[in-house]
């Protein structure tokens, strides 16, 4: 069934929360892996989930909390660097986990989260939930080693997972075309047996509908998908990152920041369906979040040492070790 | 119940302690390859299959399924058979299971147990004859245990399941075959982070590592013929060590051996002799020994191989060198 | 152009001395994982290399040198442990590498030699060599990392290298059915642009063939081959090694010993062409070879502590470390 | 020409060595990501671009790569950029590089030279903040160098690249901006396992790991206003480390600190520990102190991340401990 009114708007919303989140870092505490031209394959596939799911994220990780719904602040205040972030500012902005809304860590390590979302479908299915698991990568993740692991494993054992592959085109300054065998990574699925299906990832409603067959497919038995959304992204790899080369023409960034804007793109999709009036609502509505969220951070106090000796352990033996000369220094 | 042992193998205790945990919390499952090939068989007839996972090899990837699925309410065994393969599991071990807890703020457990098993004296050579516990020290996040007897294998490895936290087990293809009397209490656990004292004596310590143990009470007996009492004690937990227990008996005896079937160079055996050079260095009356496998690959001639562990020789003559 | 009698002889004695090189273990040094079964995929493929092009091999190791052209003797004297062992019987079975045939060494580290392989066609490709490199790696292999990762780089790159996948069908006690997605472990080429063939492993000269094309490709600068040749092991694992579960029925080992020997299919081969005399001459003298070279290991002796430290370092510094306690133990 | 310098950074150093070993010696290449966006751009013009292999995201593959290279007639340079990476190449790393020509009896060499940069202070968060240097240090058959200065960075990187061993790199973030006048002959080398004594004094030896050099001379500074003269001695080469110097300091000053960014539990400065208290122990009038980073994660919190690395003052504090 496709997306119903309020659940567009949801959709919407999400997206906007996503692309708003990130101009507020740009403005209030410039640093990152910015989501902004991906919005719609990161909120259209997590739109497609149950709260309860599980998903996997990258380095680029603002958008996968935002595209599951979380709170906003505690991620801004996470960013922040803040007591009061999502991970009391032990994370930042590689790895903004909210794992009331399903996440289970956000992967800075290229590729390491593969194997954990297979994991988290495994879990599923061994303690004979309905729930799926959800695994946001990158093209440039595709070829680590975990990937054709994570996909083997996935397929022998019809584990509830869904592979989602943010193709934006490069790694760093790396092009898919000069680093992949074969510009499309679905093809990779056939070697083991999993369907592989493209989507273009600029269009919302195209990524919700390949991730809800997928998850469909997943949620009765039907093992693992592999969606590959072709998106782009319209910053540099990272935030105020000095680039010594140019790896991509200005041309292309502009066509897709004119032609291919997903929140544009969506906005208007959904002012012809006469839903002009919500969109605006939304608008003001998310504006006034993100003014909150910053000022909610800003006024956040810091973690302290102690916070992160709490972290270490869960069943700590003999920590913190006093000889480490830590508490000396605390 | 609570008192009475039974006698069983090393390798016995271990799937006696994998077999309970599984059937006391049904979340306990296993990974690995081949795994009814190393002791496991019997659990297939006694478990669900979802819960013993046969793996394809995959070293880094079914460590991560474990992680993963530790994340997400199940507590993995993953056994990685040869300790040698473990560096590939490595980044999966480091980058996640020992971090996630602490860049998620406290939100994640990692429950999950790791273990391997390093092989002597049947010419694998030198890509299957790692000891690679030095490897995970230096990582913080991780706990790590090498037991030397039936019974503390059995402790530790349930404590391990047991325990909320990433936990690495360490074992020896030659201590699989040694037999002991193990309690059979369902709920006996050793604890981990303490180390035993396996024999008393005032006159010199001799901290052993993982299986070393055999070979340190055997010199123990040998320079007890002599006169000499040495203490013996066994680490058993390598991260976080029982450094209270090695400091007692260092002001002791003032004089300290330590025992390590590892590489000598960056090896537990220095950090115990680091530790012990910093906070007990007053008690010391005599250089530290560190008796361990020289810096050289494992040989597949097993000539050449039986002459680089440390022996009963090797550490009673170390003894003797700081009488 | 196909194989010219005087190399089908070749081919067929190098199959021979594999056999026979691993019936003389079985009966004077009963070690290691044999190759018995498996002798035309090797033998096969290394018939259509030249001896500087560059090959690396597994644990199953004895059948790579073998089929590659190396010298019996000191290979017999390696797994004797001994001195006079191509490796001076530091390696051992599970090793056996031949640097003056083109070996660059066995990985007993499952799916370790794929990256060496293909880093041998770049060594290759970089000094404008003509030289190929060929990758025999197990089913079992092909779930490891390294092969897409191996992969992948060949094809960006359309690197010489021919991937030589020996299938016979289990890893250990774990079959291809239970432990990969889907079961030709050729049809995992196309996700990497990388053609990927099948052929039937128990036939020595359509293994040769499909090995001749591959290798024209490679040295022609048309990039790598995935080749996939199903055969199948007719002994243990590994040799005398216990297993406590039955993985595969008597049915099935008896038919391959029975129908598909590949030594005795290509002997009849050769018989029909009438070249049975030169095959019974190749036969005494393959006898022959063996009966010396177990000799020759015999009367070996065993190496030294100084050899061993000998082969630690090209350059050692301040080595062997006097501290180490080993040259006291010396 | 023979004795003349010029000012350039570390990084620039460290380009100066590769430019002119891959001019001297066309078997010299380099392969890693982005190779171009740390550093290594200039290159581009001068060398054929099969000499400059920008890698896919295959940290295993693409060691392993070079190592095959290495073994079939190239000098590989592999740029691993972030050290928190190094993982997923350490099976590549220790099971072949390390063992190739050992299991092959001799008749391979593995001329490979693999680079890994530390990260301080950019809040770059756990995973991308590790000191992996200990890592290496039990393995046989592999060096190790951490070059502080980007003379030495230089000087060692160069003599990296023309071993015939597989030689780590150890860098760090904070030194790569580091200006200093370095030789410019070419064959300007510093040696594998020579340390070097940055500052002479006879009241406390302070052995400096990596880029730690620098906050350990400040320390001698500061302590020499109270009369107090530490000797610095910069290790450079970790493995081999350069026992000698460190003992003969030893041996004259009685009191030994050692500092290390990694953390401290199972770290080099724990082996340089344990080494002087099996060899040095007679001349040590104090217990020796160990100044590094304590056993916790490295926080994205800028301020917290500050505390935890051996400064100055911790540094001071430890040697006016032991006076
Ligand atoms: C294992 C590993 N190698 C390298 C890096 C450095 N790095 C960070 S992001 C990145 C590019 C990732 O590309 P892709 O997977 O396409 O994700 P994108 O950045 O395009 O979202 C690289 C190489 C890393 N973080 N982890
Ligand atoms: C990385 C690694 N994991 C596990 C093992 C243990 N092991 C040795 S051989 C083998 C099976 C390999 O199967 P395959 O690749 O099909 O080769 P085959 O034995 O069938 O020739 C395994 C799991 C190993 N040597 N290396
Ligand atoms: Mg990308
Ligand atoms: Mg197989």
């Amino acid at each position: 069934m496709s997306l119903d009114r309020p659940r567009q708007l949801e959709l919407f919303s999400r997206m906007l929360r996503i692309r708003k989140f990130e101009e507020a870092l740009i403005a209030h505490h410039p640093v990152g892996h910015l989501s902004i031209g991906q919005e719609a394959a990161i909120a259209g596939a997590c739109i497609a989930l149950r709260d309860d799911d599980y998903v996997t994220g990258t380095h680029r990780s603002h958008g996968h909390p935002i595209g599951k719904g979380a709170d906003i602040a505690p991620l801004m205040a996470e960013i922040f660097g803040k007591k009061t972030g999502i991970c009391k500012g032990l994370g930042g902005s590689m790895h903004l986990t909210d794992t009331t809304k399903g996440l289970i860590g956000e992967s800075a390590i290229v590729g390491g989260g593969l194997p954990l979302a297979t994991g988290a479908a495994l879990s599923a299915q061994t303690r004979g939930t309905d729930q799926v698991s959800l695994c946001f990568f990158g093209d440039g993740a595709a070829n680590q080693g975990t990937f054709g692991e994570s996909l083997n494993m996935a397929s022998i054992w019809k584990l509830p997972v869904i592979f989602f592959c943010e193709n934006n085109g490069y790694a760093v300054t790396t092009s898919v075309a000069k680093s992949h065998g074969q510009p499309d990574i679905a093809r990779r699925g056939d070697g083991y047996a999993i369907p592989g299906v493209i989507v273009d990832g600029q269009d919302a409603e195209a990524v919700y509908e390949a991730t809800r067959e997928a998850v469909e497919r997943a949620r009765s038995g039907g093992g693992p998908t592999l969606i590959e959304a072709k998106t782009y992204r319209f910053g540099e790899h990272a935030h105020s990152l000095a680039i010594p080369i140019s790896y991509r023409s200005d041309e292309e960034i502009n066509h897709y920041k004119t032609e291919r804007d997903p929140v544009t793109l969506y906005r208007a999709v959904l002012a012809a369906r006469g839903l002009g009036a919500d969109v605006e609502a939304i608008e003001a509505d998310v504006d006034r979040i993100m003014d909150e969220a910053v000022q909610f951070a800003r006024e956040s106090p810091e973690p302290e040492l102690q916070d992160m000796l709490d972290c270490m352990f869960s069943n700590p033996i003999n920590y913190p070790p006093r000889f480490e000369g830590l508490t000396e220094d605390a | 119940m609570r008192n009475s042992t039974r006698k069983m193998t090393y390798l016995q205790a271990i799937n006696e302690a994998q077999r309970e945990e599984m059937h006391r919390d049904e979340r306990v499952m296993m990974i690995g390859e081949d795994i009814a090939v190393y002791g496991a068989q019997a659990l297939f007839e006694e478990f669900d299959e979802k819960r013993l996972r046969n793996a394809p090899i995959s070293e880094g990837s079914f460590t991560g399924v474990a992680i993963g699925a530790a994340l997400t309410g199940l507590r993995p065994i993953v056994d990685l058979t040869n300790a040698s393969f473990i560096y590939l599991a490595s980044d999966q071990i480091i980058n996640q299971a020992a971090k996630l807890r602490f860049m998620t703020g406290g939100q994640l457990k990692v429950p999950v147990v790791i273990r391997a098993c390093s092989y002597y004296g049947n010419g694998t050579a030198a890509q299957h004859a790692d000891r690679p516990w030095p490897f995970f020290m230096n990582v913080p996040g991780l706990k790590v245990v090498a037991p030397a007897t039936a019974t503390d294998a059995k402790g530790l490895l349930k404590s391990a399941i047991r325990d909320d936290d990433p936990v690495l087990m360490f074992e020896e293809i030659n201590l699989w075959g040694k037999r002991e009397e193990v309690p059979v209490d369902e709920d006996f656990l050793i604890p981990i982070g303490k180390a035993d004292i396996k024999r008393e004596g005032s006159d010199v310590t001799i901290v052993t590592i993982a299986g070393c143990l055999h070979a340190s009470l055997a010199a123990a007996e040998a320079l007890a013929k002599d006169g000499v009492e040495a203490e013996v004690v066994d680490l058993r937990t390598l991260v976080p060590f029982d450094r209270e227990a090695v400091l007692t008996s260092v002001a002791k005896t003032g004089r300290l051996v330590i025992v390590d079937n590892s590489h000598k160079v960056g090896s537990v055996a220095s950090e115990i002799a680091a530790v012990v050079a910093e906070e007990g260095f007053d008690s010391l009356r005599k250089p530290i020994q560190r008796v361990a496998t020289p810096s050289v690959q494992i040989p597949y001639n097993r000539t050449l191989e039986k002459q680089l562990y440390p022996t009963k020789e090797r550490i009673a003559d170390a003894v003797r060198a700081i009488l």
